[in-house]
This record gives structure tokens, C-alpha cells and sequence, in this order.
């Protein structure tokens, strides 16, 4: 198997990798899926940001606020070139999480098309996070409106047989994740999306597990919005991204008030600014979206194709070598067909917990549980999973200690 | 000095003697802010034969905002809404040039003054301001920018 | 007049100081109203972070993930440290206007003592930010509650004459700013704080000006409320502190919802995790919050008195110097009483912008305009002014630059 | 290897035969969650002549939480409340200690197995969740504790 990318001089930009973890063990890392780590480049632009950039943007005249706000919209300009949008549509926040709550807030305070009132109905899926559950099934509870969602099959795909019972023309929104964090399995959301538009629904989708990874075409995919987290993509913590059609922004109320998201203020009144200013409430974490930038300047320039390919050769591997394991099961889906470069594994009738705590010995870091995706699990009548998930920098050497380590930790508990 | 480029003696005097400033009376008047700023303006005007007539505005605002609304709508008045819109373009592809482009003063007149403004990104928008409001209240009164 | 503190070197912490302004003039930093600059401990802080603890923190039970939970809850007792209250009450979010958004939102999802409906009464001031106004005025509209408000006088204290008229027994929470952003006035707050609790009312106190330049005592004040920057105060963008109590707390609900912040979930009902948790949804802002412990750290060394008996010495030569000018008025209080180090001006009738403009060519950045406080600035009769406003690193010369441009503004255009 | 200090064998054998594990009957029935991995625990008891009596409970979880659940309701079972009580500040003292402090073996019996996990922060709460849901059942149930 070769790699089409070079994952040795990419391990070299990561100084984590440096870190000995316990018992003096290199980082396995396979929580990508969790959050990523960070390549210098991304520290530097930080850092160079606060060096020689740092100001408050949009608010004054010096020369220090003109540099620092084309740091800032410069930022929002890579943001959309990655994402082949328009600039304008490019709204940051603190976290796909924020994004989400903001949709689900200000359509709860919109009216028209976008406004969510009694009766109305809402349509999220089994697989979803809670980040993507939650926002909608309490704004289903404040408006009076119906929480509908897609039920999830053991290979972790989507019901779609009664998709006219479950997207009717109550519909109003329709909020799907791209890829399971859990399973890595990436619903058939194609028919979802043009089931949601033909009653006039609003399609969000929840990109946190496949813009860091893979090409995401949001023209060819026609959809309304799209999330991402900045910390799973090599970019900082405190960094999201909501991008939306800039008809639908201008229609939405805001969800944070407060300086420089207005147009004019009194005491009793106010009205606000156009998108992306009217959602970006305060002075804005400046340095994350330089940083953010500086990480999609890294994923490009890698290829976010031979990240994708390269990802799935080590899920190929990964899989091949758990489905050998006796005692290892993979759940979700078991081949590479519509999936991303997350596994999730049972061992024997380990609790994950335990799997975890011995793979740790080995060096690595699998993330175990329910993976915020409780109604998932629950489905699936687990009361958790262990996790594996790949980033560009992991490499053969990283599967075949994580398989050591499944060994390991299957013989611990059965030898005991 | 860089500052002399951007306060130019025409947008000083304009400034303290503004052109076509007033209370603006026609049917449709348009409200435009700069809320980074706090800059205000309200403008009307009428199209009649096709031309820009009664252009008048009213505001507060900086030196550059009230000088170069009064530029302009010494520029657009009298003029035909083609034209007008000619000039529109030059000036905003002016002041977006960074101060990479001079602006044709055939085209604009006056307004080339301005020029310096688009080395200063915090006060393009000032420049703007009342460009914007014209563009508002042309199309508002039926005219196709 | 001698310095507590060693500015020279403070300044050398600060990179910044080191990028030459337009025309190679040095940066004379009159702008840590808007945001301060950051010490390379803070960047350092944050680096280090990434370079060797980065992981997504309460998710893991691998060793990388301990690490980076301990960084991340010992940023919490730092913080609660420096505030002097306890480590549970400490939540963090991505910006003061997050925190203030985030009580008005939870207020009106939550009932009892804390929820606000149809007829309450919320009170603000004339003095506030937009971020201290818009949240409550935004949310008096959606519920049917009044906003109410303390008058300003002219010398930017409050009118305070009419006090139990403005907070009645219909008050449920009072919000109001410390100190004014662009006056630097300190409203007498005790005589409210009390009024407010004497009728049962919550009260909010917005630190945002006052917490990064002087010690505040929030046992001392009893207040129910506190929030302030990260980055106004040395530390990185993208994160903000909200303190309360932590009786309150528990009776709050959620804001953000998503991964985290819950105890069970289905797909159609979900419970909270205690606070802070129940506000920090998703993967939190880690580096950021361990780079403003860095910066608390960094002011708690140099100390909240010495800055703040610094800064009022800069403030008493900077009055002295602008009142001495002809054709300058200081805005808002004229003395050293019950203010911090934060002064408005205006120069004859000209604009703020104009202003700035001239006194960038000095190197010097200050802000113009209305300062996110519109109605502050209505009620003075003015359309903006400007701010000059004073921190650590700042020394006598950066005033005397200070005047110099002032009066070479002035004289700019009068010559004209 | 550091991992036979967490998973001790009188841990495994808890694990493997958990003592008073059942359905809990109490009219009393607290129901407590790690929400971090999911772990649960329902408990009810009895509290009779100051004694710790008919303790029960049923859960899911990982080795660390069923085992501590299993060795504390055998600790605190037919003890008087005051004693409860002592085990279980020593046991939390013991969990808070990063490895530093063994615990009293008069006072904590098998419980001082699971000093081990005390190094591993993110099993902490697995270990603490059935005492924790023991605290809260005495207080319900009238103890003060
Ligand atoms: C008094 C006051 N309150 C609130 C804010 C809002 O802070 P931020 O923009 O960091 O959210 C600011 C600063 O902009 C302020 O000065
Ligand atoms: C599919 C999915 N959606 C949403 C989120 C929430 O992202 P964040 O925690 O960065 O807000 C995550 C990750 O935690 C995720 O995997």
C-alpha cells in the first residue's frame, strides 16, 4: 500500500507528536474525529497575528484596525475560497455547536419561510450528535413544533422507506449529518435534500465529520446551510464556521445582540447589519479565524482527495485487521461503502471504558463511549463503543498498534 | 504628507460648503448609516426624461462622508441616469483600488479628489456612504443601476 | 511622577510594540478599551497548549485527554482565583457578549425567581454598551417585560435621584456596566446593587472595563453576576468569563445546547449536567481559556493596584495635557473621581473620524465614534468622539505623543 | 505494569460477581449518571435504627463503577450511618489524591483496591458514581450526611 500523501513530513509539522505519553509510549493518536491537532503553521499564524496584526476590527480608523481587519475578512475570504462560496455567506463562530444553536434560535425568532411556529415540523436524524439533535428537539419543545427524525439501520444508514411520511409538507427544516461521528457511516443525504425542497423546507447539514476530510461540493450538493468546527480541521479551538445562501442570512434575525452586528441603536429600538456582521456580535475571536485559515491553506495544500484516499486506505487496513480480531466486532458499516475514516468496535462484553484504559498503555488515544451520540447507541442497544478515528497525519504504523492494542486489551480481561 | 493626499483642498471646501445639502423633499427619501461610525444620511432626488433632478440630502458625518456626497450629487445632478451610473462604477472601482487606480476625470470631475480615500480601507465606506444612498434612491424612483 | 510598575519592561513583553505604524512611527497603543495586546506568556501559554496537550477535553480516558482536562479545569481555578470565588462558578464563553446573551436567553427559558416573563421589569443605564443593552432590550421585547433605565448626567455618573421608581417591585435583574467604555465613568453602583436586592431582583454587573484594570471585589460588591473579556485583558480572543452564583446557576437553563452539557438524551428529551457544564456545550474554547489564565497570571504578577494607580496617573497627565488645549473638550467626567483610565474628547466641531485620521499619522491609535454605546452618545448631544484609553504598557511619552497629535489635528484643520 | 494497579483481582472479582446488585425496591430510588460514558446506577435503602439496611442496586458501567458500586454496598451494608459516613469521606479523600494516598484499610476494607484509579483522572468519577448515588439515598432516605 502506498501513501498519497507524505505522511512523514506531515507528522513533522505536528510537535505533539513529540510528546511521550505514558510509560513513555509515542502518540497513536485516533481521535481526530474528536478534535485534531495543530501544525505549527497554524500556532504561527496565530502568534503572528497577536505579534504584529492585533487590534480591534471594524471599529477604528488606525492603522493597526485596517491591518487587523484585513487579517479578519482575509480569514473569511479563505474560509469561502475552501469552501467555493461567497465570502459574505462565511459567518464565524465559536464552534459548529454555536452554529447550530444559532439556526435553531434565530428561525425560532424569524418569521416567514424560516420562522419555526406551532405545528410546524422539524426532521433530524438517528445519527445525529447531540449538537444537531439537541438545538432542534428544545426548539420543537419552546415553538410547539414536531421533532420527526430518520431512523437509523444497523449499518448505520438511514431509513429512507418512509421518507414522504417523515418530510411532509409541515416541513420547515431539516438538519442531517454528513458523516456519523460515531460509525463513520455517511447517510445517503441526496434524496433527503431534494425530498426537504420539494415542500419548501430549509436543509442544513452538518459537515463537522467531512469538511476536514474530505472535498465537500455545497453547490453540487444543494443544500441551505453547512457547519464545521475549526479544532477538527487543524485549526484552533473557539473557531466554527456557519456558512448559508445569502437570501436566507438576510431573512434571519440575529442570535447575538450587541456591538457592531447593528445598523442603529436607541434605548427602545434598534435595527441591525447585513449578514455575515449581523451574526458576529462583539469584537470576534480574530486569531482563531486567521488560524483557521492558516489550517485550510495546510488541507489544501495537502489535497483534501489524497487526504480522503488516504484516509480510507487506513480504514481499509483497520477494518481488514479488527473484522480478524476473534472477539472484535465492528458495528456500522462493515465494508468501505459510504463511509469516512471512523470505526467504531465492541471487544467481547468489555465495557469500552476498560478497552480504552489498556489501549492507552500502548499509546493510544481512542475516544470510547457514547460519542455525544447517545440516541445512536441506544439504538444500537450498546451502552458504548470504542472509537477509532484517522487524520492525514496517522500512518500504517498507527493501525497496526492500534490492533496490537485491541489484542492487548481483549487478552488483559480475558486471561483475568 | 500621506495626509494631504486624502483631505484634498476640493473635499475641504465642499465639506464646509456642502452642495445640493438640505432637507430632502421628494415622496421617496432614502435613511443610510454607517454604524461603524455613526454616519447618517438622507437623500432624495426625481428622474424625470430619463435624467437625475432635485437631488437633495441631509447628514452628519466626517469630512470625507459630507464632501463626497456633496461631490457626487454636483456630479449626478442634471445628468442622465446612464451616465450617472457610468459614474457610479468609476467611483467605486476607485475607491476599491486600494490607490491603485487614479479614477478618469472626464468621468468623475471632482470627485478624483477622493482618490486618496482608497488607500484608507476604514474610510472608503465613509466615501460611499452617499454614492450608496444615490444608488438606493435612483433604483427606488424606478431607474436601473 | 514615578511609575509603580516597570513599563520598559512590560512594554518588551508586548511584540507589538516592535511593528512600525504608517510612516515608520512607533505604535503609541491608546486602544485597550477595544482590545488590549497580548504578552508573548499568553501566546506561549497557548502554544504550548497545542504543541503538547491538545485534546478534547471530559471526552477521553486516554492519557493526551487528561492532560488537556486538567489544563483546561486548572484555567478554570486560575481564573476563579483571580475573581476570588469558586471554581464551579466560573463558565466560560467566547466573549463578554456571549455571557451577557447568554443570561438573557437562559432568563427567559428559566422560571421561578430568575425566569422573566409578560410585565417584569428589567433595568439597564444610559451608560451601557451595546452588548450590556441590546440583550435585555431584545429579550423585554420577546417576553412583554418593560426595560427601564437610569438617566446619565452629564458628567457620566447616573441619575440615581429616582432610584425607586426605576427599580420597583416588579425588577427582576438589573444589569449595569462598571465603568463606561467611553467616558470611563464609574457609576455608583452600591446604592442599585442594593435597591435591586431589595426588592429580589438579580443583579449583573458588566465588567468588562473594570476587571482587567483594577482589583474588584465581588463578595465585597454582592453581586449576583459578573462577566468580562479575554481579550480586553492580555488574553487571546474567542474567550470571555461569566461568574454567578452558584445557587442561581443551578437554576438556570441551558443556553447552548449540544455535546457535554447534558445528562441523559433521547431523541425526544434530554437533562442537564450541573453548571458549569451545563453551559459549555461542545468542545470548549481550551487553548484560549489556558491562555488567559497566562494573562490573569501576568496581571496578578504585576498587580491590579499598580496598574490601576498607573493608569490614573496617565489619566490625571493626559486630562491635565488635553484640557490645556484650545478648542479640546474632555467629554464626561473632568477629574480624577470615580473614573478609570479612559478619556473622551472632542476638538472643535470637527468629526471623531477626522480626528483619528491625523493622529494615526503620529502613530498614535485611538477609537472613533460612537463606541458601541449609541444611546450614551445621543443623549450628549454628540455624533461620536474621541477615546483614548490607557493600559500596563502605556508610559508618559505615549501621552505626550498622545498630545502632540491631538494638537496636530487640531491645527490640521484649522490651518485649512 | 501500572494497569494491574488500576484493575486490581478483588476489583475484577466485584466486577465478575457483583455483591447486592438487583432490582432495588425501595420506595426511595436514586438513579445516578456518569453522562461522560454513559454509566448508570439506580440504588435504594433503608435507613433503620440509624443502620444502613436493604441497600440494593442495579447499573450499567464499566469494571471501575460496577466493582466500587459492588465493594461499597458491601462496606456500608448493616454499618451505622455515622460509619458510612466515615468510609465515605475516606474513599473520596482516597479518589481526590492522584495516586498520593492509599486509604485506611480498617476503614475501607476491599475499597482500598481501587486506590489505584485515583491516578486516573477520567476514571475518578466511574469509581465514585455508586458512592455518590449511596450519599444521596442516605440523604433522602432522612441521614445527614
Ligand atoms: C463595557 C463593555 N461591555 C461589553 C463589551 C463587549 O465585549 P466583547 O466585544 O469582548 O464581547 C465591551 C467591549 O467591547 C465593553 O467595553
Ligand atoms: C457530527 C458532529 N456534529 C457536531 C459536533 C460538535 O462540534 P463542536 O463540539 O466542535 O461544537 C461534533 C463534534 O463534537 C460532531 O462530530
Amino acid at each position: 500500500m502506498k501513501s498519497t500523501l507524505d505522511v512523514v513530513a506531515i507528522k513533522s509539522d505536528f510537535p505533539i507528536f513529540d510528546v511521550p505519553m505514558r510509560g513513555g509510549k509515542r502518540l497513536v493518536f485516533l481521535d481526530s474525529g474528536a478534535t485534531s491537532q495543530k501544525p505549527i503553521q497554524v500556532m504561527d499564524a496565530e502568534r503572528n497575528f497577536y505579534s504584529t496584526q492585533n487590534a480591534a476590527v471594524h471599529r477604528g480608523s488606525y492603522y493597526l484596525a485596517e491591518i487587523a481587519s484585513e487579517a479578519y475578512e482575509g480569514a473569511r475570504e479563505s474560509v469561502a475560497k475552501f469552501l467555493q462560496v461567497k465570502s459574505e455567506e462565511i459567518i464565524f463562530t465559536k464552534s459548529a455547536t454555536e452554529s447550530l444553536n444559532l439556526l435553531a434560535v434565530s428561525f425560532e425568532r424569524s418569521s416567514g419561510r424560516l420562522g419555526i411556529k406551532a405545528g410546524d415540523e422539524i426532521v433530524v436524524s438517528e445519527l445525529e450528535h447531540h449538537a444537531n439533535l439537541l438545538p432542534w428537539q428544545q426548539l420543537a419543545k419552546r415553538t410547539g413544533a414536531v421533532l420527526k427524525w430518520f431512523e437509523m439501520n444497523a449499518d448505520g444508514s438511514l431509513d429512507l422507506s418512509r421518507i414522504d411520511e417523515v418530510i411532509t409538507s409541515k416541513c420547515k427544516v431539516v438538519a442531517v449529518t454528513h458523516q456519523s461521528n460515531v460509525l463513520g457511516s455517511a447517510p445517503d443525504i441526496a434524496p433527503i435534500i431534494a425530498a426537504a425542497h420539494v415542500v419548501g423546507a430549509i436543509f442544513v447539514l452538518d459537515g463537522c465529520q467531512s469538511v476536514p476530510h474530505q472535498p465537500v461540493d455545497i453547490k453540487g450538493l444543494d443544500i441551505d446551510f453547512l457547519t464545521f468546527s475549526g479544532h477538527k480541521a487543524l485549526g484552533p479551538t473557539g473557531i466554527g464556521v456557519l456558512w448559508g445562501r445569502s437570501e436566507l442570512l438576510e431573512q434571519m434575525e440575529p442570535f447575538l445582540y450587541g456591538g457592531s452586528m447593528i445598523e442603529t441603536v436607541t434605548m427602545t429600538n434598534a435595527t441591525w447589519a447585513p449578514s455575515p456582521k449581523r451574526f458576529e456580535a462583539g469584537v470576534p475571536n480574530m486569531a482563531q479565524a486567521v488560524g483557521l485559515a492558516a489550517a485550510l491553506d495546510y488541507l489544501s495544500a495537502v489535497g483534501l482527495s489524497n487526504i480522503h484516499s488516504w484516509e480510507m486506505q487506513l480504514t481499509e487496513y483497520a477494518l481488514k485487521g479488527l473484522q480478524e480480531i476473534d472477539g472484535v466486532s465492528v458495528v456500522g458499516p462493515q465494508g468501505l461503502a459510504n463511509r469516512g475514516g471512523v470505526i467504531s468496535f465492541v471487544i467481547d462484553k468489555l465495557h469500552p471504558h476498560d478497552v480504552g484504559q489498556v489501549m492507552d498503555q500502548y499509546g493510544v488515544a481512542v475516544r470510547t463511549g457514547h460519542h455525544c451520540a447517545w440516541p445512536l447507541i441506544r439504538k444500537l442497544g450498546l451502552t458504548g463503543t470504542t472509537r477509532a478515528s484517522f487524520y492525514l497525519y496517522n500512518d500504517l504504523a498507527d493501525v497496526d498498534v492500534l490492533l496490537e492494542s485491541v489484542l492487548g486489551a481483549r487478552d488483559y480481561f480475558r486471561k483475568r | 504628507m500621506e495626509l494631504d493626499s486624502l483631505y484634498q483642498e476640493v473635499i475641504l471646501d465642499h465639506y464646509k460648503k456642502p452642495h445640493h445639502k438640505g432637507l430632502p423633499t421628494g415622496e421617496i427619501q432614502v435613511h443610510h448609516v454607517n454604524p461603524n461610525c455613526g454616519d447618517e444620511i438622507t437623500l432624495s432626488l426625481a428622474i424625470r426624461d430619463g435624467k437625475v433632478e432635485d437631488l437633495v440630502w441631509d447628514g452628519v458625518g466626517c469630512s470625507i462622508s459630507q464632501a463626497s456626497a456633496s461631490i457626487m450629487s454636483e456630479l449626478v445632478s442634471g445628468k442622465s441616469v446612464a451616465d450617472a451610473q457610468i459614474a457610479l462604477q468609476e467611483f467605486t472601482e476607485m475607491m476599491q483600488s486600494k490607490g491603485k487606480y487614479q479614477g478618469k476625470e472626464e468621468i468623475l470631475e471632482d470627485a478624483v479628489a477622493l482618490a486618496g480615500v482608497s488607500k484608507f480601507p476604514a474610510r472608503v465606506k465613509c466615501a460611499l456612504l452617499g454614492w450608496m444612498a444615490f444608488k438606493d434612491a435612483a433604483i427606488q424612483n424606478g431607474a436601473e443601476l
